[in-house]
Order: structure tokens, then C-alpha cells, then sequence
């Protein structure tokens, strides 16, 4: 009894840690959803909310807070450190996930096309928050419908995306078929 | 004729002596692995090394005739078949020759190896070679290892990221390298301004209008851009996108998004 | 005297707490130069070193560890996380082919030096595609000309490039097979 509460401790630390890395490196906040996908167990939603808390708590009196927003949790320096880091960077230009490159540029080279074939190309699903994200920026638009199930949004990238890449015309974009020769295929199956 | 038929004689009529002794392999696969090779060095150290032949004292006599095999293979098989394996193919018939050339007896002294240089150069791009696997395999960022990246929320100003092409083309390339099932189907020869005038075409035809055929055609910006056009209509026509109606011969020929008749009833 | 060795104390852990939370939030190596101008104050290069060091220990143990590179000093994830992460976000950055390994790698031992010397060593052209390839990832870099007809460029790898392999300088790169001690020493000069 007392070996299997040993071990179950320790999994609870194992579960913080890979939950406290995840956090620390993801570039965007993590939603429950996200955290789940972290472990090939299936894990129960109260668990991961009680390690959540153990992790915001082990953060108290940091530089660093443990916080949770709409779209999930994430890692946030406190706004009392600005005067020391304003000191470092003259300002950092922020970026895209890798996440919302992709989809870009799927739409941008293939669009229009809907969700479901951008997926079909990422291999992953594409989340609202990332077609949200690239048509607030003004950059993707629905440019019609798919006549199947459900009609779909054919999105395609705008004038405006061109503008501010500083292309003419998508057809000045990196030609695809020399991309190609530049990368191998990956070899490791990426988990599922 | 002639010239298409010698290789394949070579590869399955010849004794098999006088075949690369690997080359029993499906043609498919073949093509494969030929266009494998990094260059004429790259395919020379394959041969060396796969007979364990001494690097140092190559045998001249047979691995050009291999090296000819395989470049005729090559050139049967249709490959981009760059000058540089032409090249090495004379330097090995040339090196061949003046090692069987009798040498002066003067110059006996201070003996020089024709296939010095070669050697040298098999040497270098071999360890070169090697130390690029070498560094592959060091675990690299974003790769094996993620960087840490906490949010740092500047004051509440919104600024927006900046992209550029290139940000695109290397998200492209992961996607490439991501995807190896689709990636026939990904890289195909380019077909942009196709996909964007399709994109131009929706979007006039947006909420069920119904356009005259010529009305889509901006006469004023060139005939590419007509022809593109065209295409980008029997693109989307193909994709079930657009619906393309006329009543009858010489009449108007009218497009609409395909399923939006339920709007506005066909015209008589 | 009790009193300023507490707030001497003090003090330390407040440089602490600012240095780590500056180095989990930058999207870059920190350099020593970097750190001091965190701070106001003058501070000496030993004392941040000391610092960072307990940054480092207390790090021991933990998915994260703090790493000194050739640019400066970065938070990163263990590498046995690494597989955890992996199920989060499959988008990673391409493994590249034979060719521009074969190229990245003849600059990383031979550079600087020309397109031209490349392509001597591996014996085949290399495209232009390959060296942009390497410049937009930011592991290469032109460091000067060859006073030779059309002053080509010299390559260089950058600091990037062996922060990104997780090295402190090009002395840590993988040692070269010792092919060369079995060429003969006559030919062992430079091609002309």
C-alpha cells in the first residue's frame, strides 16, 4: 500500500514536470485540451487542474507567474520586471507560431482551400484560433464555398497579405519545386 | 536507337564481371538510389568502398569501367546528368591511360602517382561526408530541443509580427519534410497565379451573383493574365466550384457559384 | 555588520530572480555583456558568473536547464522531454537533405571560404538555393571577399548556428575522421 502511494507520488511529480516544461517552451498559452495531449495516458481533467495549481503555487515569489487566460494556461513575466528587461531588449519584433506559418502559407500557396484540406496538408488539425488570428490580421479571407457537406469556407490569402509581404502577385512566392530538393522527408513517425 | 539500347544490354546481356555488381535491382528503385549520389566523387567513393577496394592503390581499370556503367545507366534512365560526372568520367580514362604509359626512365626518381590528386579529393569529400551526418546527428534546437519562451506582455501594446517570404517558404519546408505522403502531390510545378485568380473569381461571384462569362475577364491587364483566367474557370468549374450555364448555342454564356440557383432561379 | 551581510544576501537573490526571469523570457542567447545591463548598477562579470551558476543548480533536476552556448547563456528543455513535446506540437523545423548538410558542414571545418571551394570539395555545383538556404536559417553568414576576379564571398557558420546545435564553440563540433593521415604526404598540398 505504501509502495503504491510511493509510486503514484512520484508519477505526480514526473506529471508537474513534463507539464512545467511544456509551459515554459510553449510559445502560445496551453489549453487543458493541449496539456492532455502531453501524455499517452488518458488523464482526468481534475488531476491536470490540481497539478496546474501545485505548479502556479511552486511559482509564487518568482520573476515568472504560472497564468490562466481565455484560450488556457501559460508562463508570464511579472509586470514588475519590465524596468530590468526593457533595460535588455530594445523591443523584439513578436512572431508567429510555427502552427500559424504553416496554415499561412498553405493558404497562400494552395488556398483557396478550406480547413479541412489545410489539415489534410498539415497532417494536424488547424484550430479556430489560428484562421481567427491570420483574418483579424486582415491577411486570409472566405472567398467562397465548397459545395459538400456542411459548405465549408474556400479561404484564400488577401491584396492586403501581398501588400505587406511586399509581393506584385503570389506567383513572386519561393517556387515550390526547387523547396522540395532542399529537405529530406522525416523519418520518425511523429506520435500520435 | 543504338545509343538507347547498349546500356540495357549492358545491364542484363553482359557476363557479371563487367556489371556494377549491385545493380540487379528493380528500375524504379534504381532511379532511386542513382539519384541518390552527391556527385561524381560520391558515386567513385561508393564503388571504392562498397568492394573494399584500397583507396590508396585504386585498380584505375576497373572502377572506371564501373563508374561508365553506372553513368550510362544514368544517361538510359534519363537523369539530370550533370557536366561534373562527364567530367570525372574523362579524368579516370585520362588517369588510366598515363598509368599505362611507359614512364621515362629519368623521371623515375621523383615518381608521381597519376591518381595522387584523385585520391586526395576522395579523401577530403569523404570526411567531409562523414562529418555532415555527424552533425546531424547533434541534437538541434527546435528539432530534438525546445527552447524555453516565456511570455513577456510588454505594457499591453499590440504589435503585430512581422512576416516575410521567407518566413513562409521555411514553413513550407518543414511541412516538406513533414510530410512525406503527400509530398508528390505537395511540390508540383507551380501553378500560382492559377490558384489566385480562382481566388479573384469567387469573390466576384460572392452571394449567389450571376455574371456574363466576359464579365470575368479583365481585358485591360494582358493576355497571360486572360489565359490564366480561363484556366482558373475550368479550374474551379473542375473542382464543382462555379456552375457555367447557357441557354443555347450563341446565346451568353453565364457563371454562377455552383448551389447558389436556389437564391435566384435559372434565367429562361 | 550582521545587517549588510543580510541585505548582501538580499540582494543576491534579487539578482538572481531578475536574471533568470530575464533569461527564461529572452528569445535569444544572453550574453555576460547582455545580463549586466539588466542592472543599473555596475556589476562585476564574477559575481553574474556566480549567479548564474546557482541558476544552474537550482535548475538541476528540473525539465529545464539552463545552457551556456556560444553566444551566450539560454533556458532549454531537457532533451528527454523532448518526446512529450513532440505529441504537443508535431510542426518542427525540416531535416535538411545530403546536400545542404554536405555544404553546411564543409563550412562549419573549412570556412571561411568561397562557393567556388565548396564545390571543388564536394564536386558538384552547389545551387544557389542550398547557400540561401543556410543564410535565411542564419547559420551562415559572408565574413569577406576573396581578393580573387569577382571578389567572391567567404562563408562563415554564425554563433546561431552552434547555439542552435547546443555548442560553445566550433571546437565542440563532432571531431573529423582522421582520413586524411593515410594520404601520402607529397600530395597531401592545397589544389592550385
Amino acid at each position: 500500500m505504501a509502495e503504491s502511494q510511493e509510486s503514484a507520488l512520484h508519477d505526480r511529480q514526473h506529471l508537474q514536470l513534463v507539464m512545467e516544461t511544456a509551459l515554459l517552451v510553449a510559445q502560445e498559452p496551453l489549453s487543458l485540451h493541449d496539456i492532455k495531449k502531453l501524455f499517452a495516458e488518458e488523464l482526468r481533467a481534475e488531476l491536470l487542474n490540481e497539478v496546474l495549481e501545485a505548479i502556479q503555487s511552486a511559482w509564487v515569489g518568482r520573476g515568472v507567474e504560472l497564468v490562466k487566460l481565455a484560450s488556457g494556461w501559460r508562463f508570464r513575466a511579472r509586470l514588475e520586471f519590465q524596468p530590468y528587461l526593457d533595460r535588455l531588449s530594445p523591443e523584439k519584433p513578436p512572431r508567429y507560431s510555427r502552427a500559424v506559418m504553416e496554415t499561412l502559407a498553405i493558404i497562400a500557396y494552395k488556398g483557396p482551400l478550406t480547413r479541412g484540406e489545410i489539415e489534410e496538408i498539415r497532417g494536424v488539425a488547424v484550430s479556430s484560433n489560428i484562421v481567427k488570428t491570420l483574418e483579424e490580421r486582415g491577411w486570409i479571407e472566405v472567398v467562397g464555398h465548397r459545395e459538400t457537406p456542411g459548405r465549408p469556407g474556400l479561404y484564400s490569402t488577401t491584396r492586403a497579405f501581398l501588400d505587406d509581404m511586399g509581393l506584385k502577385s503570389r506567383t513572386e512566392l519561393p517556387p515550390l519545386a526547387e523547396l522540395g530538393r532542399l529537405v529530406l522527408p522525416e523519418t520518425v513517425e511523429t506520435p500520435e | 536507337m543504338n545509343g538507347m539500347a547498349e546500356p540495357l544490354a549492358l545491364l542484363f546481356g553482359q557476363p557479371v564481371t563487367e556489371l556494377p555488381q549491385d545493380l540487379y535491382i528493380p528500375p524504379d528503385a534504381l532511379r532511386v538510389m542513382l539519384e541518390r549520389f552527391e556527385g561524381p566523387l560520391d558515386l567513385l567513393l561508393y564503388l571504392i568502398r562498397k568492394q573494399n577496394l584500397d583507396i590508396l592503390d585504386i585498380p584505375m581499370a576497373v572502377v572506371t569501367r564501373q563508374y561508365m556503367d553506372y553513368v550510362e545507366v544514368m544517361h538510359a534512365q534519363q537523369l539530370e546528368l550533370a557536366a561534373e560526372y562527364l567530367l570525372m568520367a574523362a579524368l579516370l580514362i585520362e588517369i588510366k591511360s598515363r598509368m599505362l604509359l611507359p614512364r621515362p626512365a629519368a623521371q623515375e626518381g621523383e615518381e608521381h602517382d597519376p591518381r595522387a590528386e584523385l585520391v586526395r579529393r576522395l579523401l577530403e569529400y569523404e570526411q567531409m561526408k562523414l562529418a555532415a551526418f555527424e552533425i546531424d546527428q547533434l541534437p538541434q534546437a527546435g528539432r530534438d530541443f525546445s527552447w524555453a519562451a516565456v511570455w513577456f506582455d510588454r505594457e499591453m501594446v499590440v504589435r503585430l509580427p512581422e512576416v516575410t517570404p521567407v518566413d513562409l517558404k521555411t514553413a513550407w519546408l518543414s511541412l516538406l519534410a513533414r510530410a512525406k505522403h503527400t509530398r508528390s502531390h505537395m511540390v508540383k510545378p507551380d501553378e500560382l497565379s492559377v490558384r489566385e485568380q480562382m481566388g479573384e473569381i469567387l469573390k466576384l461571384l460572392a452571394g449567389g451573383r450571376y455574371l456574363e462569362f466576359s464579365q470575368l475577364f479583365d481585358t485591360s491587364r494582358g493576355i497571360p493574365l486572360l489565359v490564366v483566367s480561363f484556366i482558373a474557370m475550368l479550374e474551379l468549374t473542375k473542382e464543382g466550384l462555379i456552375a457555367v450555364t447557357q441557354a443555347e448555342p450563341y446565346q451568353p454564356i453565364y457563371v454562377r457559384l455552383a448551389g447558389s440557383e436556389a437564391l435566384e432561379p435559372a434565367h429562361g
